[in-house]
């Protein structure tokens, strides 16, 4: 039993690392994420060279198979720097959703590989809060061809989406976990009007109405819902290491702050209860750290313990994760309320991952039933 | 014990009643719930339309324009503006240095200053912080060298609110160095307008353009200008330290806008068909915020009628800042809750698409109200004082 | 409007905080309590004579008609010494019940009154969390009188009465609102079996079981609920008044520990995070108190409104005398955990305040309804 | 990272699972779950029985006695032992003094108490707290003179847990003074026959017997029985700083019993028929709590891991001994909440009369749970330690 990252998985964190230092400095990172996808093609075309793109790709799937403990590093290396860019969406969620479909979609998921398409799942709808299983969207078929009506709340790194997964209803009742079918949708497909919007942390979301679009149906009619829900739980796992990336960060940043920082003709860093603010964000680091090894430690016991661990993972990443930021903002003062430091960055991006497939209090009541 | 309105005070609230029945434009609704200030040009009009019901300055004596109001009635008009929706009247003129010129500052000074910030002709700025004195306000390095009738200012000012829009500032410089560092410190009233004055935009994370900094590079301010004596800046500000507890009283009773704000938006949200608000994990968060609210603005009416009795309501108004700044992250953290998914919607990316209802305003509130616990005396300054001055522990 | 006591009100507390200490010191009240109701003996036959026993009887049944701002300047002035005893049930609830019977209960009120009769109120049943209404308990008529079955889970400071005031079902369902009459139980009655507990705080009190027991209806049959919600309000106001004593007491103790106690070679107060804890108590007791005043301000907005104020009070006062409680000990340290310092008797005392007559959950969700 | 077992310790688990199958009396279930020792009898009949099976030390080299089982198996063992209802060992034997014995002691004091602990004849209780002594250790006042081949003690110890059961005390005592306060203290084992000790029991909040004062009365201690060299007794703590985190580790590992706890009493109590534990306030909470009982265990796998590893976990071990005593507080709280208007029902006051299920036990461990943040190094002190030692900060 080891909880540290093997040579390999400590390799490419490093690499990560360099990666975001070198794209993403604070100095530019702003900059870049205002400029929107343009703002991210370089890096994104870098990551492809490095192979990235293919990592959590499976390997039938002409992927490079990487596991939870990959995904975490990569996760962890792009929350230290805070880079942006749809890659949990793209690379984690979407091909994981693909491999579904078997050959058939191993074309696509080459181009996602390659960097050359950006392929989002279209997961939550109005009305059902952060549930896998709410679709109201239903799915017909016309001819030789699936049609698709309803309508998408959130689609997580939906704003670049060349094409859509879009789960639809082919049998049962909206809240039913029976009945749930997945399709392919293109974005440019007539019927279909996608919203688009950027939340606080720079990332660009969807919204999408579908009227009679067009979309192929991915694997088998119906019962996907346990793919999808074990794909987000996959996902969430690349979303919490990057929270855990992120609090340690600007924990380290705060810290540093403290030690130098001058109030009244002395480091602000000696005063006690500045102390021991700190020591609360460094224990809810490590409790969040601890939260990822749960995670890793369940993989042994199946899907549903695995699924398990992610909700208690969220739920204690989410508020540990908000919490550090909060306080980093909190010592650094005005400075930290700025836009200029990374450190406000930190805790925006924090608000978002707390929410990012399922909130806090979404996954206790998973947890919990 | 008595809480029973007197029929006067209760007539009263009847009048400030109507007057709030019509007049605040709807749309300013939701980002007053979500604790942010209006544009300048609303927040304007919204005070001319109180000055010319001679309502302009609730905290001001009669005879430099205010209403006279006893603390109790002042409470009234809050209650009944937080109800109605309307937005706090903006402070810097009305409460941080209109008093101080009306208590401090020459019969000139009042005569120019004073109906000015009342209807609002006038907006001033405050030039307090610097770079390196924040929490530690009397480390500032802002020099005011006397040259003939002129103080020529250089320096550099930090979260200089709304200077981008400020027609004036009050501004505090070192005229003397003093061995003791909070002598020494002058109160000067500037015009924007004086060359050599920079503003640059600060950027912040509710992407909202409230704050600057602020350049001083030979500016000439009169001698006239000059508050009260010269090295007693500093006083001026700790004598008005009871006024500053009616300020943040005030702003306080404004919580139940975003207790409204939470609601509507946990009523519209459904999940399964069952609207947020029924559902009882939700209905007890609010529960339990609203109850702190209740606690907090029954602190707030204590304060005043403490005031109206002449007994000192010692550390109660730091406690009101510090309950207050939780409260607004706690209520604007539970709207955004209340939007689900879609408080990752802050901004549309292409024209004709529109946000959720209530973005981008709860979401900035939310990110807005994180800087409550830092600006006017951090929450940590905040303990320090209660601590010192009301429960005599020493460092 | 004035939030402070009126002059009368203030001669009051302050006779009520003489007779605490002088009956009550610290060093005695333990072994007093230990002595169970003979330790309580004299100081009880004191307050007859002072006639506090009286002062929240209404004045239509030959009580002093004392308001809540009486009531609660006698709970304060409980709570700041720890007075233990029936107060509150016996003299605010079980008066306020009884009166609901006219004057054929003038003879028991009066005998309260001067304190020769312990009356207490059986309202919480098995099954019905802290619910008045939810009442299994039957009543039925045989012959000339009503005989009573069921149980009841705590009587809260029951265990000396002489007299147990006994909601039970003259019609309607366990959960109804309606159907609830009120009888009177004598403590000997055969067919009752009374089982005695003492708490943390050294109340006594009793859980009934009713077999065929005779009672004696109080009042009209059945929409007693309206009567002793509202009782059990007021009752409350008094404990509540109680906590707030109690931790404006304890959290004085502690500041004056934190002064006096020098660790490291400085009093312990000099050190920030406990000055900033120390803070943190004292906003708690002025937020606890502004709950008071809140109760105050509602009286004149109508029983449903006075009774939310209450909840919202029992919620925020049970919160913050907790917590007050706990930070007192943990302040004190060790000798905080010890028995022989008051210091932990307000905290149990403030942990069982918390939960009599409805616990924090209870009353936030009453609040919200 | 890699988070298999390897089939050595899979097999060792089952072996650990087979013992604590059998022999848990069911009537120590409720105290140990509310984080209750029990009477020293018991305890004792279960050290003696873990000491048959050669587990009686489970940290120790195999040298001493002990399993010398990795931290791993160590972590498998006390996971068995909670999920079984087993009590956590005493420790003040096994980790507090033993192995300073081991480390330190002469070849003669090994032999004479090492078995002594594992097979708990001996039972050791530790003299260090004084009055004003507490968090203060080093300021310790009670003195060891030398006359002859004794010292002669003289002073006054505070806390001193289980000091009316033990039949030995290890003791700080100053043996000479020194600059430096901290120097001069030295470590004396202590028959607590000899005659001048007095115990006085110190009635505590939950109600059980479990400390005393003691008082040294020209206490006379043989030079044989001091630990280590003279005036060194202070570093020895210090040096098993990291046996110490084991210790809190092993504790926190038992939480999962409190969860057992909780949960079997909101299975048991229903409102309106619904047990509790389906009550979706309760659930949340519930899960709430065990979810950071799950990052708890998780940080205590981790610094066996690390320690298995050879990497310095650094700070861990505080944090561990603050969140364990937040925890045990949070859960014993929820338990007694459980627990309803019963909860105010701690001990009949006639004979026949039985409890609710789980009382007194819930409520004393609600009680105790009081000073789990205040022993062994209260939770302020924690903070600081971990401050300073492992974030750098100074005072």
């Amino acid at each position: 039993m080891r909880f540290t990252y093997s040579d390999e998985q400590a390799m490419l964190l490093d690499s990560v690392l360099r990666f975001g230092q070198e794209h993403f400095p604070p100095t530019e990172r702003h900059r870049l994420i205002q400029q929107g996808r343009s703002g991210e093609a370089a890096s994104w075309a870098k990551m492809a060279e490095l192979g990235w793109l293919l990592l959590p790709i499976a390997e039938e799937c002409g992927g490079l198979g990487g596991g939870i403990a990959e995904l975490m590093a990569l996760g962890e290396g792009f929350g230290r720097n805070l880079v942006p860019g749809p890659y949990v969406a793209a690379c984690v969620l979407a091909p994981a959703l693909l491999a579904r479909g078997g050959d058939g979609q191993y074309d696509l998921i080459e181009q996602i590989g390659t960097g050359e398409t950006l392929v989002a799942a279209a997961l939550l709808e109005d009305d059902g809060g952060y549930d896998l299983h709410h679709i109201a969207t239903r799915a017909a078929v016309a001819g030789d061809h699936w049609t698709l009506d309803g309508a998408k709340a959130h689609v997580e790194d939906g704003g670049d989406a060349d094409w859509f997964i879009v789960p639809a209803r082919t049998g049962g009742e909206t809240a039913d976990r029976t009945g749930i079918s997945l399709f392919l949708v293109a974005a440019t497909v007539p019927g279909l009007r996608v919203e688009r919007f950027r939340g606080i942390d720079g990332h660009r979301h969807a919204r999408l109405e579908l009227d009679g679009v067009a979309g192929q149906l991915i694997g088998a009619e119906g019962n996907a819902l346990a793919d999808i829900e074990a794909a987000v739980a996959r996902a969430n796992c690349a979303y919490l290491a990057e929270a855990v990336g992120s609090m340690e960060a600007v924990s380290a940043i705060t810290l540093e702050y403290l030690r130098t920082r001058e109030q009244f003709g002395r480091p602000i860093g000696s005063f006690q209860v500045l102390q021991h603010r700190m020591v609360d964000m460094t224990v809810a680091c490590e409790e969040a750290r601890a939260m990822l090894c749960h995670i890793a430690l369940s993989l042994a016991q199946g899907q549903a313990q695995f699924q398990r661990a992610v909700s208690a993972a969220k739920v204690r990443i989410g508020e540990c994760g908000v919490y550090v930021g909060q306080q980093a903002v909190q010592l650094h003062g005005g400075v930290g309320f700025s836009d200029e430091l990374i450190v406000s960055h930190h805790l925006k991006r924090q608000m978002m991952l707390a929410i990012a497939h399922g909130s806090v209090d979404h996954h206790r009541m998973r947890f919990a039933a | 014990m008595e809480f029973e309105l007197d029929p006067a005070d209760l007539a009263f609230r009847e009048e400030v009643r109507d007057f709030f029945a019509t007049g605040i434009p709807p749309e300013w609704r939701t980002r007053v719930r979500a604790g942010l200030r209006l544009h300048p040009e609303e927040l304007i009009a919204y005070q001319k339309s109180l000055a010319e019901r001679g309502w302009g300055a609730p905290t001001w004596p009669v005879e430099y324009g205010g209403t006279g109001w006893s603390p109790i009635r002042q409470y009234i008009f809050w209650t009944e503006a937080a109800a109605a929706d309307a937005p706090a009247q903006f402070h810097q003129g009305l409460e941080l240095i209109g008093p101080i010129i009306f208590t401090y500052g020459s019969q000139a000074l009042k005569d120019r200053y004073l109906p000015g910030i009342i209807n609002a002709d006038d907006w001033w700025c405050q030039g307090y912080s610097e770079p390196n004195a924040g929490s530690d306000l009397a480390s500032l390095r802002t020099r005011a060298v006397r040259e003939g009738d002129d103080y020529v200012l250089n320096g550099q000012k930090a979260w200089t609110s709304y200077g981008h829009v400020a027609s004036h500032c009050f501004v505090l410089a070192r005229t003397s160095d003093e061995p003791k560092r909070q002598q020494g410190i002058s109160l000067l009233l500037m015009d924007m307008k004086t060359p050599g004055i920079t503003i640059r935009p600060v950027a912040t994370m509710d992407e909202k353009h409230h704050t600057n900094e602020m350049f001083l590079d030979d500016v000439r301010v009169p001698v006239a200008q000059l508050v009260g004596e010269e090295g007693r800046g500093w006083e001026y500000g700790k004598v008005l330290l009871d006024r500053e507890r009616m300020v943040t009283a005030s702003v306080a009773i404004f919580l139940v806008q975003t207790v409204k704000g939470i609601r509507e938006a946990a009523t519209r949200r459904t999940i399964g068909g069952v609207p947020l608000i029924d559902k009882p994990g939700f209905k007890a968060k609010l529960a339990q915020y609203e109850i702190e609210v209740i606690a907090l603005q029954t602190m707030v009416l204590k304060v005043m009628a403490d005031a109206a009795a002449g007994v000192d309501s010692g550390p109660l108004g730091s406690m009101i800042k510090l309950r207050w700044s939780q409260l607004s992250q706690a209520g604007t953290a539970l709207w955004v809750g209340a939007l689900g998914p879609q408080a990752a919607h802050f901004a549309p990316l292409d024209n004709g698409y529109a946000l959720p209802a209530d973005m981008p305003y709860a979401m900035q509130g939310a990110l807005y109200a994180r800087v409550t616990s830092i600006y006017g005396g951090s929450s940590e300054i905040q303990h320090n004082i209660i601590a010192q001055r009301a429960l005599g522990l020493k460092g």
